[in-house]
């Protein structure tokens, strides 16, 4: 092991134990004695570990011609390990291979959240890809198989494109570190790699894969898909800002691209009647919120404090959407006609997805809100005024399909077909958890005391 | 030289994609696919051994192996689109949508 | 001077690539896509990344290009593309047509002596190898792991299909 | 007064509707007995007031980007925390016979809670938070226990107050942008910003001018208002236009006035013709209503239009005058809510029509409603008159016009109010109307309104205590 | 000076006191007895009247702050009492005129269901209209104002069944806060002005005119003009005689409506500073009082007559006020508080006899028979009106005539005018109502004297009506007594034996010419109207400008109409509602695009990254 220093093992500790928990998973599943419990306690297992040596990552920055870490990059990984848990504990596998899948998506998020080199980061995203596609196929709706082969396709040609941006910096750059290439040439391999980055958060001209995939997914598995693979996109995309070549020259792109996403995903999710493609036009509309406070981060040249509101975002948004999608695996609700009257028949129920509602709203004592707040400040802090002002607007206009929920359930009457089926225990308290802690992290976002503002700097 | 290999990649990156985009059955936007990351990969390595870097070598390499495994995938699921009695082509995977 | 060896090579692989994208059959697709692949290994042959070029061919000409072959076979039975296949006029004319280039190529090299027209020093293959398995082992480290989980796709039936 | 004494007059209630889900059976008792507690500390808290101890030094330490919770409280804010727990209270009361669920009662308190806390919020960012908080109890008391239409304006009030605070929102965030890029520091506290000068000052003063304006109403953003209050529930429009209103013009006093003195003062002549329009429009909107509660809720738009005369004109008598017309207002339009609640109980339906020639079946009640419509109309020796005389008084001095316009709305309040009143009280019964079913108040009716009566009667003559209580800390702000 | 004379306080004490004592114990215990703590009330209030004139006749007012009501910054308003000339002498003839009317109410509403509801706000008005008389601001001055016109409407408005009744009701008050918004609008420019709105201050200080002076003088004439029916806004009180007789005798003869007059009297030093102002006066209340003449000598209804000689009468105030002769104005407001009274009095004996609300000519005749005590008092009462010797009406009407005849010109002609339309309407009632049926009458058979707590209270108006214009000269003393104006007042003028000869001879002719018309063969009364009905209908309409008032509010609910249901309901309302349908309209669009199809999602992926390179590469 001459070749690889000590620093390196430091960095790659959780996603090795993740590697071995998938092996270990594969193993127990195929001696065919271990009941699938077993085999989903062995997953879970493998994430605790990897969370727990997430801790002693050390968190100054380590430069290797692939690996380089930092707070964000951590903190995300912390967010998208943990929202590996609901799934882990909710899915119900055929056999081994789902959970293995989930273990295989959570490493190569963990390479992007690690990777300093281009490479690194392309492998990281097939690596987190690759496994989605298979875990959408084995989803039990009857259109999985579509909604996987479409993710598929778009998921290759956005990877396509991406490699193609990779070679052109490369030709420009002459190296595959992240730092920004001079020339017409590192531009334009800098906007592909954008566009493979905005595809993957779904932002709204490359966003039509996202709703039939979440439509298509179960419940808990579209909620892993909205919290940690909304996390590893932004992580993604957070790696590429600084390599525009005059700092910040990809801000006012991705300013306009957040604008026109948080717009499109709130005004189109007004309609749906499918509520997991409603919370996934919802989660498009969130994503133009991420975009922004990226966007902010990186014109104010990479600040620590717009960091922070980017991560507390992120964090919010996981048990706020999480959390949602576990209460539609709760309650068993498929569709926003099933929610009509549901106050009177399941007042718990009701009360815990109001309370997420709110949240996802950002309305003022919840967690949504400060995210919301902390995005603003940031936006203006970074000068983007207009974008600001529409971003609010978009806020606005999501109000009308999350008070929307609300209004259904708590003043209409009983809709001709209430829902019936009631979802795992287990799910109803993940759901639970979820609800509180989106309403009190909101009580306390000076949480972000905690992280110390100064700690997240990010050289490039 | 560059000026050839750049042409011919940039030729056959928009062919691959056009390829995705216009053809209807599944196999062939698959087809056209394999192509767009080869041409990648042919960039990738040319560029590196015309500018002397091993850089691009390594990562040539790596992204063929990594379209190998795509390749794996995408075929699995467009022969299981045929299995399941519909034919491989977009036409058929047209229920999700709104 | 004009790389011609990198120019025909290159011009051939945009033709084949074009003649690909337009074939209604996807049997003639597949031999042009072989086609494509024996040029751009030419192409790395020419630009000196002699390895490329034979790991190109190693593992797409072998594995991949098999496997989509296959695969159009599976998906294909009992279709009217089926019948046309046994035709012989129509694609063996494409067969040939496909392996006329690498058999010129191959030629010229025999004819220079098994080294590249252009006159770029070759990287060496023991460097790439070292870089691999150097600073790059984690690269390669997750690139196995993808395969292993790509290769996952095949194990177990959907529940959908079940 | 210490920061945990303030922090008790808003968490009270917020524990109190907490109790009150969980009471089950018992929530209404429980509603009561926070609310009149929450009534008692208040008045207790007059003692401190009084012995000068007026704002203490928040201790809470500066967190995250200069948020701190921080509250203050001052003859302006504890009277209309006054305001808000009696109203709350009178609710409580007036809606005992209902069989409300818990979660009626418990949204009160939670309102209460929400309420104290805007009037009492000295951080920027503490008092946007507790603003926002107030619509999800509106929202639910309006969307669950409201009248036909309700989940429409449930809707229609969210969104449009919504709309507001965004500006504030970013108005806020503005301002303490702008003043760090000043001072160098963070900060939110009220007392300790300054608004910029020039276009960034201005265009911070409209964002959150904006904000408050929504909430006063000022008149094109005022649609939200008559649905809100036709379809909420009795107790529902009297706590909305009993103290919602009031922390439009509340915020117009506490945040834009200090902060942007120079700048509010050269803003006068838009914002007194905004107020004039507000009395006038109010006026003739309310003339052509055939629904009682639409015809109270346009009345509120034009008695704002007089809260907001008296506080532009930024003369002590006119700041004055403001402040206790937003008390007599509250008194006033919750009184006449309450009746309506009542006649609405009674006869389920709220048209001018639909009823008639009450006052013999319902004496009491006709009593209480001429004697509340006086007050409305402004007639001296009743409390509506004291807060419009000096607010119009304070507008003479400034724009003697808009004084005009002022007096003019005064008259035009007796051609909608008395109307209505002989309407449904003297009218023929028409041919479907369902006096009929009127049947009168009772004892608990009864005495609330004697309360409210006593009320008016004693601001109307008497006002001088509320006076001596409200003019200290509005001096300050006088051009 | 400054102490506070025990009696002032009684002013205000006494009917409070038993207002709480009907309204609390009375009315749930005994509604019956509602009237006794009334009565009782009204007995003290008219003795402590007579105590504070005494006290002001020898020369000792009383101008004191009970506490200050309003207060901001540096301005304050106090409640307070002012015991003067003026309010003293008023005082006194509304707090007797006041009780002796609600000892008849008494009788009068006897059978009445609302009967301690009536009493009560009899006596809510009267201690409004003594506060008003007794307050030393102008702010004071308006609550007492307010009030009155408060109890006006509910009083008007009592029969809440009657149609009638109630448009009458709506409509006085409307008229008067139409009024009242000048008053308030005056108030608040004097305090801008002046800074302080004492009365005291006017009368002290000689002040110079300034920029709000004349608007200030103008405010307070269209406020006396709504609340005393002066010629634009008189329209309401002919309207108020739906309203039961007492309501009609107290505010709408003796008291409310000479609240405008008292106000221009108490504003005198504001109103003489501005030039044209008193002109203006005197013109407008010349033309009511001539106009109402001849509108009084068309009616047919009893009680209108009367309403519309009460509009001419408050006419003559305002014109003598108008020549500068406020002295004369107050005397014969005084005067014409106690004849006036007596008329609706008798009037109200009548409709109490006949058992209808409304008498009109047609239904009396002869009644000098049967109710030989009304005919007293009423033919007592018409010779005070017209002015005929013994009667005080002849005393006050000759000042104001003395006054016209030293202005001359326009002024005497009007001054003649007047003296002798008055004495034409009221002999032509006095003929109708009691001297012989005259064919087109039918009067009810049941018509028999009224009961003594009616006639007693009659009586004593009549005695009043006939002595008061004796005590000329010590009314003229209290006025000047007491705190002093600095803008002297000019005393009254002589009796200047011309100048009555004149006015008793015109009213003895027109005497004779309306004997002559009524009693006469052709009953010319009657003949007129059948022949010309289209000039019976318009002296009905007040010569078209009932036509003017109704195109007035009717324009008003029009454009209320236009702002509130057209633009905010239908126009802004719903554009802000379209938004919400615009929304949704977009996201239909929206979830179209997002067809299924594979490659359309690939052609947009594709457009998002050309979008990107033309941005990357634009840059």
């Amino acid at each position: 092991m001459n070749g690889i220093s000590s620093a390196f093992w430091d960095l790659l500790r959780p996603q090795a134990a993740l590697a071995v928990g998938a092996l270990a998973v594969l193993a127990a599943g195929a001696s065919r004695r271990a009941s699938l419990q077993v085999v989903k306690g062995l997953a879970l297992a493998a994430v605790v570990v990897a969370l727990l040596l997430l801790m002693t990552v050390r968190l100054q920055v380590v430069c290797l011609p692939l690996l380089r870490s930092d707070l964000l990059g951590s903190g995300l990984q912390a967010v998208f390990l943990s929202a590996a848990i609901p799934l882990l504990c909710l899915m119900e596998p055929a056999d081994e291979v789902p959970p293995a899948l989930v273990l295989g998506s959570l490493i190569g998020m963990g390479l992007i959240a690690v990777s300093g080199n281009l490479l690194m980061l392309f492998i990281g995203l097939e690596l987190m890809s690759v496994p989605a596609y298979l875990l959408v196929a084995r989803s039990r709706s009857p259109q999985a198989l579509e909604a996987s082969v479409k993710y598929f396709f778009a998921g290759g040609t956005a990877s396509a494109i991406y490699l193609m941006g990779m070679a052109l910096h490369f030709g420009a750059a002459g190296s595959l570190v992240l730092a920004p290439a001079p020339g017409p040439a590192g531009a334009a391999g800098l906007a592909l790699m954008a566009a493979a980055a905005f595809f993957k958060l779904g932002a709204v001209p490359m966003h039509f894969w996202l709703p039939d995939v979440y439509e298509a997914s179960d419940p808990e598995l579209a909620g892993f898909f909205s919290t940690g693979l909304k996390a590893a996109a932004v992580l993604f995309l957070a790696r590429l800002a600084p390599m525009a070549a005059p700092a910040g020259a990809l801000v006012p792109a991705l300013a306009w691209f957040a604008v026109l996403t948080i717009l499109f995903g709130a005004v189109v999710a007004l309609r749906q009647q499918n509520l997991q493609r409603l919370l996934a036009y919802s989660s498009i509309s969130h994503a133009g919120f991420m975009m922004l406070a990226v966007a902010a981060w990186a014109k104010q040249g990479l600040a620590a404090p717009a960091a922070g509101a980017l991560f507390f975002y992120l964090a919010a948004y996981l048990f706020m959407s999480g959390g949602a999608f576990l209460w539609l695996k709760a309650a068993g609700v498929r569709t926003r006609a099933e929610l009509l009257g549901l106050a009177k028949a399941r007042p718990r129920d009701a009360a815990v997805l109001a309370a997420l509602l709110l949240a996802l709203a950002g309305i003022p004592p919840t967690a949504g809100f400060a995210a919301k707040f902390l995005v603003f400040w940031e936006a203006f802090k970074a000068g983007l005024y207009a974008p600001l002002l529409l971003a609010g607007l978009g806020a606005l206009i999501s109000l009308g399909y999350y008070l929307g929920l609300i209004r259904d359930m708590y003043f209409d009457e009983a809709g001709p077909e209430p829902a019936k089926a009631v979802g795992p225990t287990p799910a109803r308290w993940f759901a639970l958890g979820c609800a509180a802690a989106s309403v009190l992290l909101g009580l306390t976002p000076w949480l972000m005391d905690w992280f110390r503002p100064g700690m997240f700097g990010l050289r490039p | 030289m560059s000026g050839v290999v750049w042409s011919v990649s940039a030729a056959l990156f928009l062919l691959g994609l056009a390829g995705v985009a216009l053809r209807r059955q599944l196999l062939a936007m698959f087809l056209g696919l394999e192509l767009m990351v080869l041409t990648a990969a042919l960039a990738l390595g040319c560029t590196a051994s015309l500018s002397g870097r091993g850089e691009g070598f390594v990562a040539a390499l790596l992204v063929l192996a990594v379209a190998a495994a795509e390749a794996v995938v995408g075929l699995v699921l467009i022969l299981r689109v045929r299995s399941s009695g519909r034919p491989a082509e977009t036409q058929s995977l047209r229920e999700l949508k709104g | 001077m004009i790389p011609w060896f990198a120019v025909f090579a290159g011009s051939a692989a945009v033709a084949f690539a074009a003649l690909m994208i337009t074939r209604r059959s996807l049997y003639s697709a597949a031999v042009c896509f072989l086609a494509v692949i024996f040029q751009l290994a030419a192409l790395f042959y020419a630009v000196g990344a002699r390895m490329l070029a034979f790991l190109l061919l190693l593992i797409y000409a072998g594995a991949v290009a098999v496997l989509i072959v296959v695969s159009i076979n599976a998906a294909q039975e009992g279709s009217e593309e089926r019948r046309r296949w046994n035709q012989p006029a129509f694609s063996r004319g494409l067969i040939a047509a496909g392996f006329l280039p690498p058999l010129l190529e191959a030629v010229v090299l025999l004819a220079r002596g098994g080294t590249a027209p252009a006159q770029a020093a070759p990287i060496g293959d023991l460097a790439l190898g070292l870089a691999l398995f150097g600073p790059y082992a984690a690269a390669a480290e997750a690139v196995a792991l993808l395969m292993l989980f790509a290769a996952l796709a095949v194990v177990g039936k959907p529940e959908a299909s079940r | 007064m210490t920061q945990g004494a303030l922090t008790i007059l808003w968490l009270l209630p917020a524990l109190g509707g907490l109790a009150a889900l969980a009471g089950g059976r018992f929530s209404r008792w429980i509603a009561l007995a926070v609310s009149l507690a929450a009534l008692a500390y208040g008045f207790w808290l007059l003692g401190p007031l009084r012995t000068g101890v007026v704002a203490a030094a928040p201790q809470a330490p500066a967190w995250a980007f200069g948020i701190r919770y921080a509250l203050f409280c001052d003859g302006l804010s504890l009277s209309l925390c006054w305001l808000t727990a009696f109203l709350t209270a009178a609710c409580v009361v007036a809606s005992w016979k209902k069989d409300y669920s818990a979660g009626y009662w418990a949204a009160f308190l939670f309102l209460e809670a929400a309420l104290m806390g805007v009037f009492l919020a000295r951080d920027l960012f503490l008092f946007f938070v507790f603003w926002e908080s107030v619509l999800i109890p509106m929202f639910f008391i309006i969307g669950l226990w409201g009248t036909a239409g309700r989940r429409h304006a449930a809707m229609k009030f969210f969104l449009f107050t919504f709309f507001g605070s965004i500006f504030l929102l970013i108005g806020s965030v503005a301002l303490v942008t702008l003043q760090h890029s000043a001072t160098g520091v963070w900060t939110w506290d009220m007392a300790q910003l300054k608004g910029p000068e020039g276009r960034a000052g201005l265009m911070i003063f409209a964002a959150m001018a904006l904000g408050f304006a929504v909430k006063v109403p000022i008149v094109p953003l005022h649609t939200w208002l008559p649905d809100a209050h036709t379809e909420a529930p009795a107790a529902g429009s009297v706590m909305l236009a009993g103290v919602l209103l009031k922390m439009g013009v509340y915020g117009f006093l506490r945040v834009l006035w200090p902060l942007f003195p120079r700048l509010s003062w050269q803003m006068l002549p838009l914002l007194g013709l905004l107020a004039g329009i507000n009395v006038i429009y109010g006026a003739f909107c309310a003339m052509a209503q055939k629904d009682l509660k639409r015809l109270i809720a346009y009345s509120s738009v034009a008695h704002m239009g007089f809260c907001l005369l008296g506080i532009v004109s930024r003369k002590p008598e006119g700041l004055v005058g403001g402040s206790l017309q937003l008390l007599n207002h509250g008194i006033i339009t919750g009184t006449l809510f309450l009746l309506v609640g009542f006649l609405y109980d009674r006869g389920h339906r709220r048209g001018l029509g639909d009823y008639g020639d009450l006052a013999g079946r319902a004496p009491w009640l006709t009593f209480f409603f001429g004697f509340t419509t006086l007050a409305s109309v402004g007639l001296p020796g009743l409390n509506g008159f004291v807060g419009e005389f000096m607010s119009l008084l304070g507008m003479a001095r400034t724009w003697s016009i808009m004084a005009v316009v002022g007096v003019a709305g005064v008259t035009l309040a007796a051609a909608y109010a008395l109307p209505a009143f002989q309407a449904v009280f003297w009218g023929a019964p028409g041919p479907d109307s369902v006096s009929a079913l009127v049947y009168d108040l009772d004892a608990r009716e009864k005495g609330l309104f004697w309360v409210m009566a006593a009320l008016m009667l004693a601001i109307g003559l008497y006002p001088g205590p509320l006076l001596r209580l409200l003019e200290p800390c509005l001096l300050g702000l006088a051009q | 000076m400054s102490s506070l004379p025990p009696a002032a306080l009684l002013l205000f004490l006494a009917p409070l006191a038993a207002l709480a004592a009907a309204f609390f114990i009375m009315r749930p215990w005994k509604p019956q007895w509602t009237h006794v703590p009334i009565l009782i009330s009204c007995g003290v209030v008219t003795a402590a009247a007579a105590y504070l004139a005494a006290m002001v006749y020898t020369g000792r007012g009383a101008d004191v702050t009970l506490y200050t009501w309003m207060f901001a910054g540096k301005w304050s308003v106090p409640f307070g009492v002012r015991i003067d000339g003026i309010g003293v002498s008023v005082l006194c003839m509304v707090a007797l005129v006041g009780a002796l009317i609600q000892l008849y109410s008494v009788g009068y509403m006897k059978g009445d269901p609302g009967f301690s509801r009536f009493i009560m706000l009899l006596h809510l008005f009267y201690l409004s209209m003594i506060g008003l008389l007794v307050s030393n601001n102008y702010v004071q001055f308006y609550l007492f104002w307010e009030l009155v016109g408060a109890c006006s409407y509910f009083l008007i408005g009592f029969w809440s069944h009657k149609e009638a009744a109630r448009k009458a009701a709506m409509q006085a008050f409307l008229t008067l806060r139409l009024a009242d918004f000048g008053l308030m609008l005056a108030v608040l420019l004097i305090i801008v002005q002046f800074r302080d709105t004492h009365f005291a201050l006017f009368h002290a200080v000689r002040f110079f005119p300034s920029m709000y002076h004349p608007l200030i003088g103008l405010l307070i004439l269209w406020a006396a003009a709504g609340k005393s029916a002066l010629f634009p806004l008189y329209f309401w009180l002919p309207d108020a005689m739906e309203g039961p007789t007492p309501v009609s005798a107290l505010m709408h003869a003796a008291t409310m409506v000479t609240a405008g007059i008292f106000l221009l009297v108490r504003s005198w030093p504001l109103i003489s500073a501005v030039p044209g102002l008193p002109g203006l006066i005197a013109v407008v209340g010349a033309v009511t009082a001539i106009f109402a003449a001849v509108l009084a000598f068309t009616q047919t209804d009893l009680k209108r007559i009367l309403a519309y000689s009460t509009v001419s009468h408050l006419g003559l105030m305002a014109f003598a006020v108008g020549l500068g002769q406020i002295t004369a104005a107050v005397f014969h407001l005084v005067t014409h508080g106690f004849f006036k009274a007596t008329l609706f009095l008798c009037a109200g004996n009548i409709a109490h006899a006949s058992g209808k609300s409304a008498v009109s000519v047609s239904e009396v005749g002869g009644l000098w028979r049967r109710m030989p005590l009304t005919f007293a008092a009423f033919a007592i009462a018409a010779f005070s009106l017209a002015g005929i010797w013994p009667c005080a009406g002849f005393f006050s009407k000759d000042a104001i005539l003395d006054a016209a005849f030293e202005r001359g010109g326009w002024a005497w002609a009007a001054g003649l005018a007047i003296a002798a339309a008055s004495a034409a309407y009221i002999f032509r009632m006095l003929f109708l109502t009691f001297f012989g049926p005259r064919p087109e009458q039918s009067p009810a058979r049941s018509l028999h004297e009224a009961p003594p707590v009616m006639a007693v209270p009659v009586a004593f108006l009549a005695l009043g009506a006939l002595a008061v214009g004796w005590a000329r000269e010590d009314l003229v003393a209290m006025l000047f007594c007491g705190r002093q104006s600095a803008v002297a007042a000019p005393s009254l003028p002589e009796l200047a034996p011309k100048v009555a000869a004149a006015g008793l001879g015109l009213a003895a002719l027109a005497a004779g010419v309306v004997f002559a018309l009524t009693m006469g063969a052709p009953s010319w009364d009657w003949h007129w109207r059948r022949r010309r009905p289209g000039l019976a209908a318009a002296f009905a309409g007040d010569l078209g400008w009932r036509r003017v008032v109704a195109g007035f509010v009717a324009r008003t609910l029009r454009v209320a109409d236009v702002v509130g249901r057209v633009w905010d309901h239908e126009t802004w309302d719903a554009a802000i509602e379209k938004t919400a349908t615009a929304c949704r309209a977009l996201s239909r669009g929206g979830s179209a695009m997002a067809s299924g199809g594979l490659s359309e999602s690939l052609w947009w992926l594709m457009i998002g990254a050309a979008a990107l390179l033309a941005w990357a590469g634009l840059r």
